[in-house]
């Protein structure tokens, strides 16, 4: 599903990508040309767990529809055990978003080493899917920021 | 800003000009261009010239992967006097212009991370490198010919080095062949010498059947925790001579180093070259150990070598350079039941196929199958025994074990020499040649020698009284074929060392999917881990043959004599630094620290009504920190940020990224 | 109505409604401008929109609060809790400025501003903008002249003089007070508030005393309306009486309230240099923690803090409550001017009793509403404050 | 009528203060009804013997208090340590926020502390209470009841009513059964109480919700918050020197919860901050004047971290390492976790 486009709506994913492992495996697949959709964005950290809780709620604040977090499997971290962290805080992360009833489905930790273009593409191409299903993020947004992006598009169209 | 069009492999799907022209209207830019190749010696000038012209504070290069030329366009601002970490990449081509293909999204993608990229560089600040001393000492884990050889050519530059090798006796594997492709020279020959020089010289430090406990610190300035496990005879005391071993009442233990074809005593000596020559006493099968009763060794050791009461030792010792070179092991054939492995003793694996044909092997170099000790008349060999394998079998390996083919060979060739009646076979899929001399002696064993290459896979193979049934079928003239054989050799695949993942985390290394240690790139820094002063050499990277072996050996030698030669390392300045009015001295940082780069001391702080406070902050060792943001996250005051990756940079990144057009 | 005109102008101002009807009642207010009423909920009684849902035989849904005491006021359905004031955009390189006005309009007390745009589209666009609060205490009732003199004095906040212009406020008795009230104690007199339409119940009529011109208009347009003349009943003979033993004995539970002897005598204009010094602040203040519970829920806060946010897309410069309590109140460039929790602590205290009524004309900034008695996670509160010091401890 | 009875804590702080081990002394002060009860700091043995009180009203956890208490004596503070004070005690403690050396810890008993908030919205205007071995007896200033109000009498006498000590009991104190875990200076008494609720019954009433559900019911608890940050500026695991939500770098930092998304982002992040850290005291429950059941989502956080990486209870010792701050090689992937909290509640 290539720059696909279901029922015309575009999710906005946000994708945060560690330097060493996920972030190389993007560009593998760029390398492979193995594509997936634009609506992917990739953020580049030095670790997984550079990742903050506050920066997926950020991202969800300011318009994201999924937010995903790649990074070196676990026990391959480049920093030891950074991924570690991450899987703790990101499970409980996810789980407690659940609990005050955000959709889990959109957010997502994904493992992808180095050497994995075929399973970024792959795993991109899968969460975009996902988060087209769920639709437009209702239950974590600022309509501040969303209203405002609204009336730029309508301008600009 | 700069746009690259990096020939077609952006501008063919990215419209690089309506990049540079949405960048120009963006706060904060300036200027805006574009350029065929920014990379080259002429883009870069584009980008000194405009820093100079306008002044820039900080450049936004549209181009490639950071991974690929940060480095060269920050060496490029730096030139003309910007720091290098006003450099921000917006990577339109790996993750953009080459996994997209309708030109206008891709576009537009491309524009909306330049504009992240805008908006990180706003934030950003000049930082400069911190400087750490070098440790003149190098250590290398594995003691097989990669190590010996890196730590032979560390030793000749002049630097200290220590091996650590976790069995009894330097060596590896190449001390159980018997012949080498493609010369078919004797590998104890020319190995053996190797381990004597090793052995005697100054500057190196042989600690076998040893293991590395743990490890910290960072390039430069490792602190490593070698365990010396208890051989309960003292190393320096015993002369070698074998005398303890003869006398010893349990002899009934199978010999590792013969793979378990012959047996060795409790107390031994892996094998007769073993360096260093010292006994060990196998504390599983010791009777004085288990039980107290015994002791017959230590009663004849003229020198009074023997010491039961040894502890296993943990010496500690501070490095600049680290080489992992622990090798590989043949996979193990379990899941291979079709193959009669384990049912007929006649099926052995090639590595127990060198040990039959070995002068020093439980043969005496007499090839017979180890059944009834009778000469075989028809050998079969199989290739790719778990090599190549269907990840959807569940067993063996998806790679090609690369050295197969050639020993094959060379085994075939070796019966040939030796029984010249003798019907050899070799099944293959392929037959992979590629090295010097290699098709050569390929086709010699084929044509020269007679041995019978068919492609083909064996299906089964069944112990029928004496010999072996092996169920083939020949793919090239498409008929099934039986045979009676009187020896199957396997030729395994094989793996990483099992040792090697431990390995890998207290390096804080990566490893690939197989267990392979990852290179920092596959071509332009292949033994070199990403681990900065962590360097790779041999088979743990990879399968490879002893020649590549050797010759990634030298080069991850030199890497560390590069390392080592230096005085004073710069480090990452992307590291984590604390506010401290904002600290609150909770420990959490410190907690998460993979490196110990944190540590807590008590400052004097203004409060209010003119007095001081005493409060306990954070304060981080730039030159142990790594830059991995795991602390600036567990902190909840937000006092702990990364340098060039802080959070209000992260989250401008976010920002305009969904800012974006649905 | 009309047979009525020969009667005294105090009687034509004066109506009842039996209480089972009030239901019908909130039905046409709420058709003249968005209603609110006191609400019973999980977490106390608040005022809400009513958004009166006709069940079976005219029974509503939404029940006025037998308590008529909210735990927040109704300060913020003139003064919101956060209110957009104006948008910078940046377009390109241009910054392009527009007034929030619109929201303005709009806005009603809902801190759901929101949930509170979206529900405006739907209403009658000549009442939008016309608030009715329904059931204020007395105390409440007073606490608006205090935001008055605040906000209304020149220069003008023209936010809350819009929306305080169109509320119509329909006061209620206060027969249910807490324990922790002591209204009275500021000269407030629970059984009779002010207001535009001030209103007492008992336990079959809520009684209606139209005070201001305001009231006059929104009543009688309220009687020109069909069907509401069975509902809304001019009084009879016996009445007054009825209200004026009411109104009798809602003082007696006022006057045997548990704090209704707290005095304000020692404070006022003038008593600064009494108290300030003080040493009685440091144990008052020593176990304040410094939040905004009190400052949020008192009915005469009108404290607050101006801040932009970055949508993304534009800067949106809103104002909303601040505290005094809090460390970074009024933060300059060259620190906060309070630096100590005692400072914070004694400022507001002293803004209450002694700054206010000093530039006030004597009037108190506080009306014993109780409601930071009832909120302090600490129990400390005016109350102790006033008995502490004015027990001597100030001299 | 607690387990320690107000004498005893009297006449521990008066000797401690005559005999110059302390000067400064932390526990509960009268106010002005028998339900008003403030956390107090006293400085002499006066005020200790007039104001100082110990009983069912008795909420406030008193260990914050030392960070800045320490502070102000040469002497130790004396503070009164009941079984849950002790585990934020550990904490501060363990989180380095006080000297130990300048404190004097004393460990009392607790048989519970009421629910004000519970009582108020039962009785409605109180003038008493009281408390008779497992009841309660509240009066109210007057019958609310319209029916009776024209009853003079009733009115004057105001109506008693008796609770069932269990009907009137804080939430928290339902499902504690602490003990007192802290390393104190002198035990008074460490009774505690036995749990008569189960801790993670809330919990899991909101997790059985549908997801809708659940998003609609936060939705409707958070859209009352006012921001006041009573929660956190009460609670012992916020100890920061500058809270995210007031430093305008940190790009969270608000005054108000201006929309849902605010609302729910505030509480979001304060409950992940303090998640691994809360030693589950209630405190942000308890203070919160909007009745907003905050802890609720810190047992969230609580009960995930129990079921996924092992029983921990923050606080039991000064030593332990926060579950957040530590990982095993076989943590559950975020994958799996939904999963795997969901076989948990089946079972």
């Amino acid at each position: 599903m290539q720059d696909k486009q279901i029922n015309g709506y575009r999710p906005k994913i946000a994708a945060f990508c560690c330097n060493w492992c996920s972030y190389a495996g993007a560009d593998l697949a760029g390398g492979n040309r193995l594509s997936y959709p634009c609506d992917v964005k990739i953020i580049r950290v030095p670790c997984s767990c550079r990742v903050d809780p506050i920066f997926v709620l950020r991202a969800f604040r300011r318009g994201a529809d999924g937010v995903i977090i790649c990074g070196c499997h676990p026990g391959d971290c480049h920093y030891t055990s950074g991924n570690y962290h991450t899987r703790r805080r990101m499970s409980l992360l996810f789980s407690f978003l659940d609990y005050l009833g955000i959709e889990r489905e959109r957010m997502r930790v994904e493992w992808v080493s180095a050497s994995e273009g075929a399973k970024f593409a792959a795993v991109m191409n899968d969460f975009v899917s996902e988060i087209s299903k769920l639709g437009e993020n209702r239950r974590l947004e600022d309509v501040r920021c969303k209203e405002q992006t609204e009336t730029r598009l309508s301008e600009e169209r | 800003m700069f746009v690259c069009h990096c020939g077609t492999n952006i501008a063919g799907t990215v419209d690089v000009e309506a990049v540079a022209d949405a960048m120009k209207s963006e706060s904060g830019v300036v200027y805006s261009a574009t350029y065929q190749y920014m990379c080259s010696q002429s883009g870069q000038d584009i980008i000194k010239k405009a820093i100079r012209d306008y002044e820039l504070g900080g450049i936004v290069v549209c181009s490639c992967s950071p991974r690929m030329h940060e480095a060269t366009f920050r060496k490029a601002a730096s030139s003309v006097g910007m720091n290098p970490y006003m450099v921000e990449i917006a990577n339109i081509r790996e993750q953009c212009s080459w996994v997209h293909k309708n030109r206008e999204d891709a576009t537009s993608k491309a524009i909306t991370l330049a504009r992240a990229a805008v908006a990180k560089l706003k934030l950003n600040f000049p930082l400069t490198p911190g400087e750490s001393g070098v440790t003149k000492r190098a250590l290398v884990i594995g003691g097989g010919i990669a190590g010996i050889q890196t730590a032979l050519d560390i030793a000749d530059a002049g630097y200290k080095v220590d091996i650590v090798e976790k069995s009894p006796t330097i060596g590896g594997k190449m001390a159980q062949l018997d012949k080498t492709f493609p010369t078919l020279d004797c590998a104890a020959c020319i190995l053996t010498p190797k381990m004597v020089d090793a052995a005697q010289n100054e500057n190196i430090r042989i600690f076998s059947y040893s293991e590395v406990e743990s490890v910290s610190g960072y390039v430069g300035n490792f602190t490593v925790t070698v365990k010396k496990k208890a051989r309960y005879v003292k190393e320096d005391v015993c002369t070698g001579c074998g005398l303890c071993t003869e006398k010893c009442p349990r002899k009934k233990i199978p010999s590792e180093f013969n793979l378990g074809m012959d047996n060795r005593s409790a107390v031994y000596i892996p094998f007769a070259q073993a360096v260093p020559k010292v006994a060990v006493i196998d504390s599983e099968h010791c009777m004085m150990l288990k039980e107290n009763k015994c002791g017959v060794c230590s009663k004849v050791c003229t020198a009074g070598a023997i010491d039961y009461t040894q502890k296993d030792e943990y010496i500690e010792e501070k490095y600049g350079a680290i080489v992992v070179a622990t090798g590989y092991e043949p996979i193990s054939l379990e899941r291979f039941g079709e193959y009669a492995r384990g049912m007929s003793p006649d099926v052995i694996t090639s590595l127990e196929f060198e040990r039959l044909t070995s002068a020093a092997g439980p043969t005496h170099g007499k090839l017979v199958r180890p059944s009834d000790k009778m000469k075989p008349n028809t050998v079969v060999f199989v290739q790719c025994v778990g090599s190549r394998c269907e990840p959807s079998l569940g067993k063996g390996k998806e790679y090609c074990s690369k050295i197969c083919c050639m020993y094959t060979a060379k085994h075939a060739m070796l019966t040939k020499e030796k029984y010249p009646d003798a019907e050899v076979y070799v099944f293959y899929i392929d037959v992979r040649t590629p090295g010097k001399n290699f098709d050569e002696f390929y086709r010699r064993a084929a044509e020269e020698y007679g041995v019978k290459y068919i492609k083909g896979m064996v299906g089964k193979i069944t112990p029928d009284g004496e010999r072996l049934n092996v169920s083939a079928s020949d793919l090239i003239c498409r008929k099934k074929l039986e045979i009676k054989a009187d020896l199957v050799v396997l030729a395994a695949a094989i793996e990483p060392s099992p040792t090697a993942r431990a390995l890998a985390t207290k390096l804080a290394s990566s490893m690939d999917t197989n267990g392979f240690f990852t290179e920092a790139h596959p071509k332009l820094r292949p033994v070199e881990s990403p681990t900065a002063g962590v360097f790779l050499s041999g088979a743990c990277q990879g399968p490879r043959d002893i020649p590549e072996t050797v010759a990634q050996a030298g080069a991850a030698a030199a890497k560390v004599i590069g390392l080592l030669s230096k005085e004073r390392l710069t480090a990452n300045p992307c590291v984590a630094v604390c506010d401290e009015e904002m600290c609150s001295g909770c420990s959490v940082c410190g907690n998460v620290c993979p490196y110990g780069a944190i540590t807590y001391v008590e400052k004097e702080f203004r409060v209010p009504g003119g007095r001081t406070k005493a409060r306990r902050v954070a304060s981080v060792n730039e030159a142990v920190c790594q830059g991995c943001g795991c602390c600036a996250v567990a902190c909840m005051s937000g006092a702990m940020e990364l340098k060039g990756f802080m959070s209000s940079q992260i989250m401008a990144e976010v920002d305009a990224i969904c800012r974006t057009s649905r | 109505m009309t047979s009525e005109k020969t009667k005294t102008e105090a009687k034509t101002k004066m109506l009842k409604i039996s209480l089972e009807k009030t239901g019908l009642l909130f039905e046409k207010l709420s058709a003249a401008g968005k209603l609110y009423i006191p609400v019973d909920g999980a977490a106390g009684a608040s005022f809400e929109k009513w958004d009166g849902k006709a069940g079976e035989a005219n029974k509503f849904e939404m029940k006025m609060s037998s308590a008529h005491n909210t735990v927040k006021s109704a300060k913020d359905v003139f003064f919101p809790q956060t209110e957009d004031l104006m948008r910078f955009r940046v377009n390109g390189k241009k910054i392009e400025v527009t007034d929030c006005s619109d929201y303005l309009n709009n806005s009603n007390n809902s801190n759901n501003s929101d949930v509170a745009r979206a529900d405006n589209s739907a209403q009658n666009e000549k009442t939008a903008n016309n608030i009715i609060l329904f059931g204020v205490r007395a105390c409440d009732v007073k606490s608006f002249e205090v935001l008055d003199r605040v906000f209304l004095s020149e220069p003008c906040d023209t936010y809350y003089k819009a929306r305080r212009e169109r509320t119509v406020i329909f006061s209620m008795a206060c027969a249910a007070p807490r324990e922790t009230c002591f209204c009275t104690s500021f000269g407030i007199d629970p059984s009779c508030p002010e207001g535009d339409v001030s209103c007492i119940a008992d336990g079959k009529y809520i009684y209606f005393e139209i005070k201001s011109e305001k009231g006059e208009r929104l009543m009688s347009s309220l009687s020109d309306m069909s069907d509401i003349s069975d509902i809304l009943e001019s009084i009879g003979d016996s009445d007054p009486e009825s209200v004026a033993s009411r109104r009798r004995e809602i003082k007696r539970r006022a006057e045997r309230l548990p704090l209704s002897g707290v005095s304000t005598e020692p404070f006022g204009a003038g008593t600064t240099g009494r108290y300030f010094s003080s040493p009685a602040w440091e144990e008052l203040s020593a176990t304040c923690l410094g939040c905004g519970a009190c400052t949020f829920v008192c009915p005469t806060c009108q404290c607050y803090d101006i801040k932009d946010f970055d949508t993304g897309e534009s800067v949106v410069r809103y104002r909303c409550w601040d505290s005094c309590m809090y460390s970074d109140f009024t933060k300059m460039s060259a620190g906060q001017p309070r630096l100590t929790r005692l400072e914070r602590f004694r400022q507001r205290f002293m803004h209450k009793l002694v700054y206010f009524p000093e530039n006030n004309d004597g009037l108190f900034s506080c009306v014993g509403c109780g409601r930071c008695l009832a909120s302090c996670p600490v129990n400390m509160n005016i109350v102790k404050v006033m008995k502490k010091l004015g027990g001597g401890a100030g001299d | 009528m607690q387990r320690t009875d107000r004498d005893a804590l009297v006449r521990r702080a008066v000797s401690l203060m005559n005999d110059g081990v302390c000067d400064r002394v932390l526990a509960w002060r009268r106010g002005e009804f028998s339900s008003d009860v403030s956390p107090g700091v006293f400085t002499d043995t006066e005020s200790v013997e007039k104001e100082l009180v110990r009983n069912f009203f008795c909420g406030a956890n008193l260990s914050k208090y030392l960070i800045s208490e320490t502070e102000k004596t040469e002497k130790k503070v004396l503070i009164f340590l009941r079984p849950c004070d002790s585990y934020s005690f550990n904490r501060l403690l363990s989180e380095h926020k006080f000297n130990r050396e300048k404190v004097y810890a004393v460990a009392v008993g607790c048989d519970g502390t009421a629910d004000i908030g519970k009582l108020k919205r039962k009785c409605g205007a109180l003038s008493d209470i009281k408390r008779r071995g497992d009841k309660i007896i509240a009066e109210s200033l007057y019958e609310t009841n319209e029916e009776n109000e024209e009853n003079e009498e009733n009115e004057a006498n105001g109506a008693e009513r008796v609770f069932d000590l269990e009907d009137v009991l804080s939430e928290r104190c339902l499902s504690c059964n602490l003990k007192n875990r802290a390393d104190c200076d002198e035990i008074i008494s460490d009774g505690g109480r036995d749990a008569v609720s189960e801790r993670f019954f809330e919990v899991r009433r909101i997790e059985n919700m549908s997801s809708e559900e659940r998003y609609e019911f936060w939705r409707g608890e958070f859209s009352r918050c006012i921001r006041c940050n009573a929660c956190r500026d009460v609670c012992p695991a916020c100890t920061c020197e500058k809270c995210v939500f007031s430093n305008p770098s940190s790009g969270v930092e608000n005054k108000a919860a201006a929309n849902s998304f605010e609302e729910s982002m505030f509480h979001i992040i304060r409950a992940f901050h303090v998640a691994g850290r809360c030693t589950d005291c209630g405190e942000c429950s308890r203070v919160c004047p909007q009745s907003i059941p905050l802890h609720l989502l810190n047992r969230k956080l609580i009960k995930d971290i129990n079921i996924l990486y092992g029983e921990y209870k923050s606080g039991e010792s000064v030593s332990q390492i926060s579950p957040l701050n530590s990982w095993t090689e076989n943590d559950a992937d975020p994958s799996e976790v939904a999963e795997l909290l969901e076989r948990s509640r089946s079972k």
